[in-house]
């Protein structure tokens, strides 16, 4: 029942939000739904770690601990979103940033507020639908509904920029979908030939796991590539990132948070899945070895950006093109550490990027530019929470120890060695150490430095109080995770490991 | 002594250090007194480290302590060995001093600043050096490593209003980041052959690894702890950081942070790695000798008092690696009685330079502090206002010089004898290596007395060269007990040495398993010998003994011949001038104007002078004067690298250039070529 | 302990006696070669009584290091003559410190004068503090070079065990290396005492004077302290050459016809070095400051080959 | 009548229409209307449908007949339709110079199809097939080649309506794809790809129509003002 539930209440809230028009209505059914889908996600981790997977309308929802783990990450960043987005939308509505020639205010903003307010819920159902969907095919629809309803979103401020980027962001996203679609196509046929059987159950992934050792072997060497090529669009694994920093730079924080930590996670939850049907059919080593090419290739892509980049909000962009760039190597290292180690750092970053976005977001408002030429340096002193917020997240995105991203990128490391991957894994630190160096300059330069007289910037409770509780969770994070949470994620781990 | 003592000890030195930071960084703001409260944390913290780690090393068998970690994959299990205790020890002193110190010098800052954030990071480093020291497992290390980076930055950046500290703060975090990433790639592949990540791990294994494992290990972890020790070519943040930093904060950092370096060093090559191939300790010596030689050259012609002292803190980095080159290569050469030799010289001067580095720092600081600027040229006569600090000065410059009566002298002497005991010892055409770098190490001991000649000299004695240093005002009593302490330890360490050489004796027995206080201490405790049979022995109090006493002579004779009250002071001669003004003092820049030119071929110096006149050139109205020398390494390696680095980069930005279309290709192009070859392999 | 405290009272008293003694024979001497009639060879001595009897003007910009300076001067200069064997093999206090604790108790010695020179405010101090450090610092190495190679052949760096083991070995000083040796550390010696071709201690003109400059302020008692120091350290220098490298005479025990023999044939040694020191001064002109580090690099290589060749040949 | 259940003439019919469906392709790479590019693509899905109604008539998958009715009714009318209306509301006719000149870009398709027919080698197993079930084999080539030479056309034009039609006819190759390997996906799968290809062509439309508004011009190329 809980997996229904899950799907609708954001499949609800997103009309109901439509139909109220009032901001204050909006933003608290907003909260409300993103608050009790939170618990209902943590509902079905617990119960998933007590009784095993759980199913619903005979297999069609289908959740183990993989997917509750996706759902618990999804439904955390919503929370977070949901909150900061109060702060994000009264400071936008208040300085009249929506559009310059509007001259009616009050209306026109209620009109792109009930866009947000009802497109953000869709959003989330579609990755929660991604996340619990058993069958191949629904998690191929799920995906490219989370495209649809966030095209809307980017396009939120209206301006001409923001129109290239969604259309950029649609077509690449509609034709790696495409890809992805002949991949499951692929697949299915590949089963077919032995399952025979003409129901939608063919196509779950409960059942293609038992008797994929079965499948016909070039068809899934060439269903992977596809998927893999597919999938890794949504997830901007370099050659296909192109429309990442585009469409992160202008759409609203709330979206692009949710972008960065909702959408990297399912469109990698689904390269997962099929890296464990074709694990088992073709043996680990031709997964591996295109996987960490192209993680290596998507980090090293992140590099050179990172070090000459003019404006943080695609600076962050590329941090995260580097964070998926990462998994998936994480995931041609394979082997037991390989993917506990991917699952550490999806939930690691899953939990750290929101807090570089939002402080990103606040320093944005209060600049009104993202152009490091423009910012004058010296934010510390006008406002000090965000300036703060923003070079610790730096220190954590990027990496360095006290935080948790370190240890799973450790893990990583330490997978890749035991599997020999010496090469990979010395490029691996060395871009690591590259993207920390680029990240430094630029954020310590912006933050620190002397005190350009800017007015103080007043954040507001909302926008202050998700800051202070991400942060205080990233702090605690580096020294102790909840055992729950990582029994969640060492479950998922030999899910993945075992089912190869 | 049984363990749970010294558990107790070395945590609640922890717990202390670590309550002394929150308690700063909550309370800081008001009251005089919470400034006292985490002083007295921070002291306390030192103490009970200090205490732990004298009992642990005295302690026959070595301690391990394990907490429980929160993190499933990390356990925080720290070893109290000789070694790591040894470095604690150090810790412990230094931070006890500087603790007092902080204690005045914080009231100096100025009231806008957040002292808060201050005390913190001040705290957190302090926590992290101890771990560091202590650590015995290679993941809790490598995270602590950076906690200290992290820490030490902020400490760095700390007035970052000024553009020189905040770009020293970024130029120490990225290199110190570059260096961890090849310590993260050591230790993991060590990780991976011992399938363990304790040190002990390690330690068994040490014994399988092959020549050409060894050898690359040991060159991944010497340039990782080479960049934290200050090694020459990777020495560029220490001239820039250390100056930017508050001064007791650049008296922590140059004191132990450029030990954490040598200690991982020292951990790798006597004790990870087995007994490493013979090139590793020859490259460790040349290494040595080069940052002794131009950490001194470049302090030589520092106008600036600070960085000055960052440069000496390269070369005595140097004089301890070229020590620990020699162990190496007595060790690889199979002679450990001599080998225990260099490693007790290269010890001792680590704590030696701990005690006096951190004391010029401090007395620098309270320098810089009275006058307002760093600039040596705008000090002169501060030995009145200020006596007592002048003279801890004094006697942190005639320690470092490596001048008798202190500890420095005891020290560089141990290091004549290893690499001269060297020269008989190695068979082949190695034998030469160790006299030169023994003469070039006079070199540089001739060289740093210069230095601090010129430095004690311009900033303290004569008359005042601007008006801030006239109007001075003698230190906080805080700041004058800590710098006390120290200046009274080196004293004591110098004098004392006799005594304080069985303490390495625990140390060298764990790395080299030889006890070498019992022939390098003869003569019932009063002489130092160099180990072999009738080498020659050194006696530091007794010298002193003997100065005292011949001082009498000279003094009867004064007495006998010389009638009282025929003092009179007068006007220094000023050849027909009327009166002597400071403009006539010699100043830094010509002090050293000497070597400049003798060493033209690295300084490259240029100078240039317009002077304007009216009716003659030989009548100038106003002389401008500019001098200046080309910092080698920024100019030739590191500036054209990053450049290279930036240009290439920028040319990569084309791939996102906006045209749909091309990024629609990279796509298309992927997918066709996966599709023709992908499905083949 | 009462016989060292004796033996070292007798090497005290003679160090005192004789050093005036040296720096006067070499004044007049050279005089002699110039054919100028010259001082008196007691002149020395009656300088300093002189000296200690007269008056004491102090600079008021000077602190405490100048009035302590000369006392440090002239004590860290006698102690390291008690520590060189000048009559016998085992000098008084052979055991406080080697050859290394001498060239250190100098650099001492030096460190506090440069500071005095310093601390008068006038530029000739700044002046010859500067250039005095700077070309102790470039004779260092090939004084220590020097020093390896006799240290090395008596493996050890005691001065008695080195004068000990060059009595031993007959005719060691015609051995190539130690010939070399002696060459590297004459021409540091000429360097560290002053003398002419590297600092003329008779002049006061600036350009010239290097150790006078530093000593411009001092008068009365101090003065006569530091020129006696000067002397004293110029004396021990002297010792250090003519025991290591020409050990005939020195007697193996303290009795009295030891000493006697021991002294005569010391002072007899003396003498012909400061012949060589007055033939080198008469026949040299000062070379300007910037040439001194090309024969301090003379010294340097003869040193590096002197300690080659202890293993070549 | 009796040759109309008679397996050898479906394949044969099968062929040819997989065969008029590429041809259409190739011409729609050829030629620069807007208009007739939206015909040609009523047209392919037309024959579509007809290929899956000739499959599903032959293998008595009655599921397939229902997703021959949709593309029919969709992809034939509907979409063709909405595309028209989008453009004359813009109202630009011609499509200016494609970004590779037209001859080389029908020897890029050629190329394109004939990596079709070497991908599809690799799954034709001729010997475990029955004779009734190898009946849209050759089709799957087809369908590869259509998939390519939509992504190629994408990528060649400038016009945001033309790339939207690209995205279309790839989609088209899929569906062809599905129903010669596997005779279609599980109906519910069809039915949302369906749903999603309607919400995605609407999506594109409004953009298409937004863009048309702000940049006075469909040219997609115009779109370069995000770098670095």
């Amino acid at each position: 029942m809980i997996l229904l539930w899950l799907l609708l209440i954001p499949f609800v809230a997103g009309p109901l939000a439509f139909v109220l028009r009032r901001r204050p209505f909006m933003e608290a059914v907003n909260l409300a739904t993103f608050a009790l889908v939170a618990c209902l996600a943590a509902a079905l981790s617990a119960q998933v770690l007590q009784r095993g997977p759980v199913s619903f309308w005979d297999g069609f929802l289908y959740a183990d601990a993989l997917s509750a783990l996706i759902v618990l990450l999804t439904a955390f960043v919503a929370l977070v979103c949901s909150i900061y987005a109060v702060g994000y939308f009264r400071h936008d509505e208040k300085y009249t940033f929506f559009d310059e020639n509007e001259e009616v205010l009050g209306e026109l903003a209620v009109y792109k507020l009930r866009k947000y307010y009802s497109l953000m819920p869709l959003f989330v159902f579609s990755m929660l639908l991604v996340a619990l969907a058993n069958n191949l095919g629904i998690l191929w629809v799920a995906i490219e509904l989370t495209t649809l309803a966030s095209v809307f979103l980017v396009t939120f401020y209206g301006r001409k920029t923001s129109l290239e980027a969604a259309w950029k962001y649609a077509i690449i996203g509609g034709v790696g979908l495409s890809m992805a679609l002949f991949g499951t196509i692929l697949t299915y046929y590949s089963a077919h030939r032995i399952q025979g059987t003409e129901t939608l159950a063919g196509l779950n992934w409960s059942v293609l796991v038992q008797n994929a050792a079965r499948f016909d072997k070039t068809t899934m060497r060439l269903a992977f590539i596809l998927i893999l090529l597919g999938y890794g669009t949504k997830a901007g694994i370099a050659p296909m990132h192109t429309w990442k920093p585009d469409a992160y730079s202008e759409a609203p924080v709330p979206v692009a948070a949710m972008l960065a930590a909702g959408v990297l996670n399912c469109a990698l939850y689904g390269l997962v899945r099929f890296y464990v049907l074709t694990s088992k059919c073709l043996g680990p080593q031709f997964g591996s070895q295109i996987l960490i090419v192209f993680g290596l290739l998507s980090m090293g892509v992140a590099v050179p950006f990172v070090l000459v980049q003019r404006s943080f909000r695609r600076l962050l962009a590329y941090s995260s093109i580097d964070h998926g760039g990462i998994m998936v190597l994480a995931l041609g290292f394979g082997g037991p550490l390989g993917i506990l180690g991917m699952l550490l750092h999806m939930t690691f970053h899953s939990i750290t990027k929101p807090l570089l976005f939002f402080s990103a977001g606040n320093i944005q408002q209060h600049l009104k530019t993202d152009l490091f030429r423009k910012a004058k340096g010296g934010l510390i002193h006008s406002m000090p929470w965000s300036g703060a917020g923003f070079l610790m997240a730096t220190l954590a995105v990027t990496g360095s120890p006290p935080f948790s991203l370190f240890q799973s990128e450790f893990t990583i490391l330490r997978a890749a060695f035991g599997g020999g991957y010496l090469l990979p894994a010395i490029l691996f630190v060395s871009f690591l150490v590259a993207i920390f160096s680029g990240f430094l300059v630029h954020i310590a330069n912006l933050v620190l430095g002397p005190d350009p007289g800017l007015p103080p910037a007043e954040t507001c409770r909302w926008k202050k109080s998700s800051l202070l509780g991400l942060a205080t969770v990233i702090i605690v994070l580096g020294f102790w995770i909840p055992a729950p949470l990582f029994s969640l994620i060492q479950s998922a781990a030999d899910l993945v490991v075992s089912a190869r | 002594m049984n363990q749970t003592p010294i558990n107790g000890l070395f945590l609640g030195g922890l717990i202390s250090y670590a309550a002394a930071g929150l308690f700063g960084l909550a309370a800081y703001q008001r009251r005089r007194a919470t400034r006292i409260v985490f002083c007295l944390f921070a002291c306390l913290g030192a103490l009970l480290e200090g205490i732990a780690s004298v009992a642990a090393i005295l302690d026959a068998n070595e301690t391990l302590i394990s907490i429980p970690s929160g993190v499933p994959l990390l356990q925080y299990t720290f070893r109290l060995d000789p070694v790591s205790c040894y470095f604690n020890l150090a810790l412990a002193v230094v931070s006890l001093a500087v603790s007092v110190y902080s204690l005045g010098y914080l009231d100096g800052f100025d009231v806008r600043k957040p002292r808060g954030i201050f005390c913190f990071f001040y705290s957190l480093l302090l926590v992290s050096l101890t771990v560091v020291f202590t650590a015995n497992n290679a993941f809790l290390f490598l995270i602590v490593w950076e906690v200290m980076a992290l820490s030490a930055y902020f400490l760095v950046s700390f007035d970052h209003e000024r553009d020189e500290s905040r770009k020293a703060g970024i130029l120490f975090f990225v290199m110190s980041h570059v260096g961890t990433g090849a310590l993260i790639v050591g230790f993991l592949l060590l990780g991976t052959w011992a399938r363990s990540f304790d040190f002990s791990a390690f330690h068994l294994i040490a014994a399988t690894l092959t020549p050409i494992q060894q050898g690359s290990l040991f060159l991944l972890f010497f340039f990782g702890f080479g960049v934290k020790a200050g090694m020459i070519p990777v020495h560029i943040w220490l001239p820039a950081a250390h100056p930017a930093a508050p001064s007791n904060v650049s008296a922590l950092m140059s004191a132990i942070l450029i030990k954490t370096g040598i200690y991982g060093i020292i951990r790798i090559a006597f004790d990870l790695l087995g007994i490493p191939p013979l090139w590793c300790g020859l490259l460790v010596l040349t290494a040595g000798t080069a940052s002794a030689i131009l950490g001194v050259l470049y302090a030589l012609i520092e106008p600036d008092l600070k960085r000055m002292l960052a440069y000496s803190t390269i070369e005595n980095a140097g004089i301890i690696l070229m020590a620990l080159g020699g162990a190496m290569v007595f060790r690889s050469y199979g002679r450990p009685t001599l080998a225990a030799v260099a490693l007790v010289a290269c010890l001792f001067h680590i704590f030696n330079h701990a005690i006096f580095k951190s004391l010029l720092f401090l007395s620098a600081g309270a320098v810089v502090h009275a006058t307002g600027s760093r600039n040596l040229e705008r000090m002169g006569g501060l030995i009145r206002p200020m006596p007592l600090t002048a003279l801890c000065f004094l006697v942190g410059a005639i320690a470092i010089s490596g001048l008798p009566p202190l500890n420095g002298f005891v020290s560089e002497w141990l290091t004549y004898q290893a690499l001269l005991g060297g020269f008989g010892s190695t068979p082949s055409l190695t034998r030469i290596v160790f006299p030169v770098a023994g003469s070039l190490l006079a070199l540089t001991g001739a060289l740093a007395a210069t230095c601090f000649v010129r430095a004690f000299g311009i900033g303290f004695l004569a008359l005042p060269r601007s008006s801030q240093a006239a109007h001075v005002h003698e230190a906080h009593p805080a700041m004058l007990a800590g710098m006390g302490t120290l200046a009274l330890l080196c004293i004591g360490l110098g004098l004392g040495a006799t005594l304080w050489l069985p303490i390495l004796d625990p140390l060298t027995n764990q790395l080299l398993g030889v006890r070498m206080s019992s022939n390098l201490v003869v003569s019932g405790g009063l002489a130092l010998s160099s180990g072999s049979a009738a080498g020659g022995t050194v006696a530091p109090a007794a010298l002193v003994g003997a100065l005292v006493l011949l001082a009498l002579l000279p003094g009867v004779l004064c007495a006998i011949w010389w009638r009282r009250g025929r003092k009179i002071p007068g006007p220094t001669w000023d050849c027909g001038l009327p009166g002597l003004t400071e403009y006539n003092e010699y100043t830094a820049t010509a002090f050293s104007k000497p070597l400049r030119m003798i060493f033209a071929a690295l300084f490259q110096p240029r100078r240039e002078i317009q002077t304007e006149f009216e009716v003659s050139a030989y009548y100038p109205i106003s002389v401008r004067f500019e001098s200046e020398v080309e910092p080698a390494f920024e100019t030739h390696l590191y500036s054209p690298l990053k450049d290279r680095i930036m240009a290439r980069a920028s040319r990569f930005r084309t791939i996102q250039a906006g045209s749909i279309h091309a990024y629609l290709a990279y796509i298309f192009i992927t997918l066709v070529v996966l599709l023709l070859f992908g499905v083949r392999s | 302990m009462i016989e060292m405290l004796a033996k070292s009272g007798f090497q005290l008293l003679l160090l005192l006696l004789v050093a005036p003694l040296i720096s006067g024979i070499i004044k007049t001497m050279k005089a002699r070669l110039q054919t100028r009639c010259g001082p008196n060879v007691l002149q020395p001595y009656r300088d300093l009584f002189k000296l200690l009897r007269k008056g004491m003007v102090i600079p008021d910009t000077a602190s405490w290091i100048f009035s302590a300076a000369p006392y440090i001067v002239f004590v860290t200069a006698a102690l390291v003559g008690l520590m060189t064997p000048m009559t016998a093999t085992d000098a008084p206090l052979s055991l406080f410190g080697g050859v290394l604790a001498v060239v250190y108790l100098l650099a001492l010695g030096r460190f506090f004068l440069a500071l005095s020179g310093l601390d008068t405010g006038s530029s000739f101090g700044g002046l010859g503090s500067s250039r005095e450090m700077t070309i102790s610092a470039i004779a260092e190495p090939a004084m220590m070079l020097a020093i390896f190679t006799v240290a090395l052949g008596a493996n050890s760096t005691n001065l008695s065990e080195m004068a000990r083991s060059a009595v031993s070995q007959s005719w060691r000083f015609l051995a190539p290396s130690q010939m070399l040796a002696f060459a590297a550390l004459f021409i540091v010696i000429i360097a560290e005492t002053g003398r002419i071709p590297v600092d003329n201690p008779a002049t006061h003109l600036e350009l010239t004077m290097i150790h006078e400059a530093m000593i411009l302020e001092y008068s009365g008692p101090y003065l006569a302290l530091i020129e006696w120091g000067a002397s004293i350290k110029q004396l021990v220098l002297m010792t250090l050459l003519v025991n290591t490298f020409f050990p005939f005479g020195l007697s193996s025990d303290w009795s009295v016809s030891g000493l006697g023999l021991g002294l005569s044939f010391y002072l007899l040694k003396l003498l012909l070095l400061a012949c060589c020191i007055v033939l080198v001064e008469t026949t040299n002109a000062k070379m300007r400051l910037f040439r001194v580090p090309e024969l301090l690099a003379v010294a340097f290589i003869l040193g590096a080959l002197a300690l080659i060749s202890t293993f070549l040949f | 009548m009796s040759f109309i259940d008679d397996p050898q003439f479906g394949n044969t019919m099968i062929t040819l229409m997989a065969a008029l469906v590429l041809v259409l392709q190739i011409a729609t790479v050829g030629q620069r209307w807007l208009i007739t590019t939206i015909r040609i693509f009523a047209v392919q899905s037309f024959f579509l449908a007809a290929i899956a109604g000739t499959i599903a008539f032959f293998n008595q998958a009655n599921h397939l007949y229902i997703a021959a009715l949709l593309t029919l009714v969709l992809k034939a009318i509907l979409l063709p339709f909405l595309l028209e209306r989008t453009v004359e509301r813009v109202g630009i006719r011609k499509e200016i110079e494609p970004l590779i000149n037209v001859p080389l870009s029908l020897l890029i398709s050629g190329c394109l199809t004939l990596v079709g027919y070497v991908v599809a080698e690799s799954f034709y197993h001729p010997e475990e097939t029955s004779a009734q079930s190898a009946l849209g084999h050759n089709t799957l080539a087809v369908a590869i080649a259509l998939f390519l030479i939509g992504f190629f056309m994408m990528l060649n034009r400038r016009k945001a309506l033309t790339q939207v039609l690209g995205l279309l006819s790839m989609e088209n190759g899929l569906f062809l794809a599905a129903i010669s390997l596997t005779y279609g996906m599980p109906l519910v799968v069809e039915l949302g790809i369906f749903f999603d290809v309607l919400v995605a062509v609407m999506v594109f439309g409004i953009l298409a129509y937004r863009i048309g508004e702000s940049f006075d011009s469909m040219d997609v190329s115009k779109l370069r003002s995000l770098r670095g």
